[in-house]
């Protein structure tokens, strides 16, 4: 049977990778990601964990081991953050080319420079485009359920495609709470062993990660794109079937909270959805028709859904944790790109929040919702905000 | 991961061929490092070739050149795949396998020096092999760490001014000595037998074991294509490369010329040394014999 | 089998005729390289004592050990012309390719 | 929802009570809860300061704490007079300090000093405060039972050092409620 546990962000998706029982784990330590690793050496310490545990000297070569059990047929675990994110960045677009279904977990955190160990999504963000799933998670329960989701998702034949876990640095994964934590025998049942076709293998030997001239090269790449495109179904299924084995689901690509008759909707991901919660209630009882959508996976980019949720409202705000400098942030560029090929012509408005570790507060939301009653009114409101900046900027 | 006990020779090496029609240039001392390591660990081998040119000549869809498995590895990660590898065999139970690595002068002793090093010192049971044609050949021969002094490359220009390359090969067989290897070795295709002894040897090392084997490159070097495996064995005939192995914290010395042959003779054949003075070949001369000095006082000789 | 043969390919017509990844079977050989020679190596079997050492220092690996003798095979030899210098008995010719005689 | 902030030095175990305190309230309370650390390197001695949040309901809210209804000040050094201020309307202060008098002039609804270092050196024979504080803190605010938070302690620690901290959090627990009876 299962237990409830008193766990971190952190703690959470070691359970779940305990749970899900990789052959290799190689990681490299950084903050706020430590945890993880420390919890994953405990565990196989102790033997509650039976999985190669690497000691590698840098993040590319956690992820290049990983690449390396994987192309054998092993299920592999890293974790990293920021800056090691970055520095395994080669890796990155070279695992997801390789259709080596590797889980990674990600503790969001900010770039340098200015140095700063705090969370906001720069890091991911601006690997978007490395052809990995990217998730965020809201809660430790959500992070340990989709460490085990991943594996699912990554491994499945249609899909082979690395799954990048977000969880943000500190307000997730140094927070503590309660947690339901499976058994071994319901995660078992859930999530078979790995099994692939696509290996190196001593009795039908392989050769892979091959060179391929501009003749054919452009195939392997639509097949890449295709993969990911059909991880959507997949996604579903992966959280439908789990929600039927251990009766908790989070709704796919996206999540919506109060949208039916939502005048004024934000959109936000990963540990802030949290808070708009808290505000879209408190706004709720003050009148306001407030709704959220959490976006769950950045890719594939739940396009359809983002576009069916806002349909009917009369403004939408996305709140980025990441600027794209001289531009917007990322999520809202995606977001607008869905709206504007729908041909949905409303205001749309972009908030840049919590950047280096800055708290978002629900007086920050609060702030963004009131913005999108105004432009709905009319007003012109900046395309994009830094909210809560400390000092004034205007000239 | 037997190989039974005899020592392979000429006559009972596998007639396997696992690297064949591969696109490197004729005469390619590179590709047979890499044909000789793979007829000595046989068809149940992973091999982790990292980007560089036997990456690029053996794997180019559809022609896939190695019989056994093989995967190309990001530049600097030949060593970390490695033990990703060997992690993922233990983990998955396998019985009687190699994993070994082949990768370039500048893959080993530049960008991939650091996961090296942490394989070395995770002590991970992989074999490295460092085939070291002492330039950046596949790019179009640009200077490594490898590179010899005086040796013009397409980076290194020589000229009025610089003449050549003005810094030492690194010394990579004594870098990874000094991490505590568990066996290293140099080698040289110029002396095959002594070369496929060593990665026999190699083989049944329970940790980590380097083999650094010298492999010259007729386009890089400016030689005829039919000359590679004799300048390989002029290169130690005359001292300016060594055959020796590293083991249980000792270095052994494999070969101990009474005499060396002329290293200007060595270097006159090859094209991108014509340019020396005398005072350079003084130079390359004077370091062989202070190295020569070095290793006869401190290393075991066999 | 100790050598991959040559197969005939014929380019996928459907995304899902190539495979899944850079992942393909391994010893998949469909060019030649026969056309990369001027000469070719020509053993004269008389002088030859079967030393197997050219056989050691081709890196094609296109020099088959047969009994005592040796063989080549030509649809993979780029004519380097390792084995004939290497030959302790100089029992191997370089001959321009198209029956002309070597230098 | 009831918000507590708790100041400390590193190496007190302010994190650590905060911790305790949730994971009782969220396992054996049946309430929700977190627990968070003030994010950042761990530096020992440097002022560390550490959050719980409890609730009947699941805390969606991860915000920093802005007005507590408690704030637990395990090194008395750290008190400043303008935690007043981060106070909710009913909040209160508890300082540990042997010398009630100095705080006399606040407002006596609003701060309580108890003597923990005492009590921790007496029992522990170590100057670790964070569960005498964690007793001093269920005696005037009854967030969990004291049951409760045995069985949280329980989860977190063993054998002599579990007992001895059990008889911190009891001796201080009963004096307090017998102070105010």
């Amino acid at each position: 049977m299962g237990y409830k546990a008193f766990l971190s962000g952190n703690e959470a998706v070691a359970e779940g990778v305990r749970l899900s029982k990789p052959h290799v784990i190689a990681a490299y330590p950084i903050t706020p990601q430590t945890v993880v690793v420390e919890r994953l050496a405990e565990m196989v310490e102790k033997g509650s964990l039976k999985s190669e545990f690497l000691h590698v000297e840098s993040e590319h070569s956690a992820l290049s081991a990983c690449m390396g059990a994987s192309s054998i047929g092993a299920r592999t675990f890293t974790a990293t953050s920021s800056q090691g994110l970055l520095y395994m960045a080669e890796c990155l677009h070279y695992a997801s080319g390789g259709r080596f279904p590797i889980v990674m977990m990600n503790a969001n955190r900010s770039l340098a420079l200015p140095w700063s160990i705090y969370g906001d999504h720069r890091d991911s963000m601006s690997l978007l485009d490395s052809g990995w799933i990217q998730v965020y998670a809201e809660d430790a329960q959500e992070s340990l359920d989709m460490v085990i989701q991943s594996y699912a998702i990554a491994e499945n034949l249609k899909v082979l495609t690395p799954v990048m876990l977000n969880l943000d640095g500190f307000v997730l994964t140094h927070t503590y709470e309660l947690v339901d934590v499976p058994s071994e025998e319901e995660v078992d049942k859930f999530l078979p062993p790995f099994d692939t076709p696509y290996k190196m293998d001593l009795e039908n030997p392989k050769n892979m990660g091959f060179s391929s001239s501009p003749a054919d090269n452009m195939e392997f790449k639509y097949q890449q794109h295709k993969a990911v495109l059909d991880a959507r179904r997949v996604i579903k299924e992966v959280d439908e079937a789990f929600g039927k084995a251990f009766g908790r689901s989070y709704g796919g690509l996206v999540d919506a909270y109060q949208c039916e008759d939502a005048d004024f909707i934000l959109v936000s991901l990963g540990s802030t959805t949290g808070t708009v919660r808290t505000v879209v209630d408190e706004l709720r009882e003050e009148g306001i028709k407030a709704g959220l959508v959490k976006i769950r996976f950045m890719r594939p980019f739940p396009e359809e859904e983002i576009v069916q949720l806002v349909r009917n409202t009369k403004a939408v705000g996305v709140i980025d944790r990441d600027i794209s400098f001289g531009y917007e942030g990322t999520v809202f560029t995606n977001v607008n790109s869905a709206l504007a090929k729908a041909d949905l012509q409303l205001p749309k408005l972009n908030f840049i929040a919590g950047l280096g570790g800055r708290d978002i507060s629900k007086e920050d939301i609060r702030e963004a919702f009131f913005d999108l009653i105004e432009a709905s009114e009319g007003k012109k409101k900046e395309r994009v905000k830094f909210l809560s900046l400390g000092v004034e900027i205007y000239e | 991961m037997s190989n039974g006990t005899a020592t392979i020779n000429a006559r009972n090496i596998t007639d396997k061929e696992f690297f064949y029609g591969h696109k490197a240039c004729a005469g390619c001392g590179g590709s047979l490092a890499v044909r000789l390591i793979l007829k000595v660990l046989g068809e149940r081998t992973f091999t982790v070739i990292p980007a560089g040119c036997m990456s690029a000549v053996g794997f180019i869809y559809p022609q896939m050149c190695f019989l056994n498995n093989a995967i190309i590895s990001t530049f600097p990660g030949t060593a970390s795949m490695l033990s990703g590898i060997a992690a993922a065999a233990k983990a998955l139970g396998l019985k009687d396998y190699h994993v070994v690595g082949i990768a370039g002068d500048g893959g080993t002793a530049d960008i991939g020096l650091q996961a090296l090093s942490g394989a070395i010192d995770r002590r991970d049971r992989i074999i490295y092999i460092c085939y070291d044609n002492e330039a950046y050949m596949n790019t179009g021969i640009q200077k490594s760490g490898l590179t010899p002094f005086g040796a013009r490359t397409t980076t290194t220009p020589a000229g009025d001014n610089i003449p050549g390359t003005v810094t030492q090969k690194k010394n990579m067989f004594e870098i990874v000595a000094a991490h505590g290897i568990d066996y290293a070795a140099t080698a040289s295709i110029g002396y095959i037998q002594d070369f496929i002894n060593k990665v026999q040897k190699a083989s049944r090392v329970e940790g980590t074991s380097y083999i650094h084997v010298f492999a010259p490159c007729p386009t890089g070097w400016g030689i005829p294509e039919d000359s590679t495996i004799d300048i390989a064995k002029e290169v130690v005939d005359c001292g300016l490369w060594y055959l020796a192995e590293f083991e249980q914290g000792e270095f052994i010395l494999n070969k101990n010329p009474k005499e060396f042959s002329p290293v200007e003779e060595y270097l006159k054949k090859q094209s991108r040394f014509k340019h020396l003075s005398c005072e350079d070949i003084n130079t390359i001369i004077s370091s062989r014999d202070k190295k020569w000095e070095k290793i006869r006082k401190a290393w075991k000789i066999k | 089998m100790n050598r991959p043969l040559l197969r005939k390919y014929e380019k996928p017509k459907h995304i899902n005729d190539y495979p899944v990844g850079p992942c393909f079977e391994a010893g998949y050989l469909v060019t030649e390289n026969s056309g990369w020679r001027t000469k070719k190596p020509v053993v004269v079997k008389d002088l030859c004592i079967g030393c197997f050492y050219c056989y050691m220092c081709c890196p094609e690996g296109v020099i088959l050990r047969k009994e005592k003798l040796i063989d080549i095979d030509y649809a993979f030899c780029k004519g380097c012309g390792i084995c004939a210098k290497v030959c302790p008995k100089k029992a191997i010719n370089m001959e321009r390719e198209g029956g002309k005689d070597g230098i | 929802m009831i918000e507590i902030r708790w100041h400390g030095r590193g190496g007190q175990g302010s994190f650590t009570a905060s911790k305790l305190l949730g994971a009782s309230a969220a396992l054996y309370g049946g309430k929700y809860a977190l627990a968070f650390p003030s994010f950042g390197p761990e530096r020992r001695g440097a002022p560390v300061l550490a959050f719980t949040k409890i609730d009947d309901k699941k805390i969606n809210d991860r915000s920093e704490i802005k007005k507590c209804d408690y704030i637990v000040v395990l090194d008395e050094t750290l008190f400043h007079e303008s935690f007043f201020n981060d106070l909710k309307d009913n909040g209160s202060i508890i300082v540990n300090s042997a010398d009630s008098k100095a705080y006399s002039s606040y407002d006596k609804t609003k701060i309580k000093t108890v003597d923990a270092t005492s009590i921790a050196l007496e029992i522990l024979g170590k100057p670790i405060t964070n569960t005498a504080m964690l007793g001093a803190l269920l005696a005037v605010s009854d967030i969990v039972r004291l049951d409760a938070l045995k069985k949280g302690m329980e989860s977190f620690m063993k054998g002599s050092l579990l007992e001895k901290n059990i008889e911190v959090v009891e001796r201080i627990f009963f004096r307090m409620k017998g102070e105010s009876l």
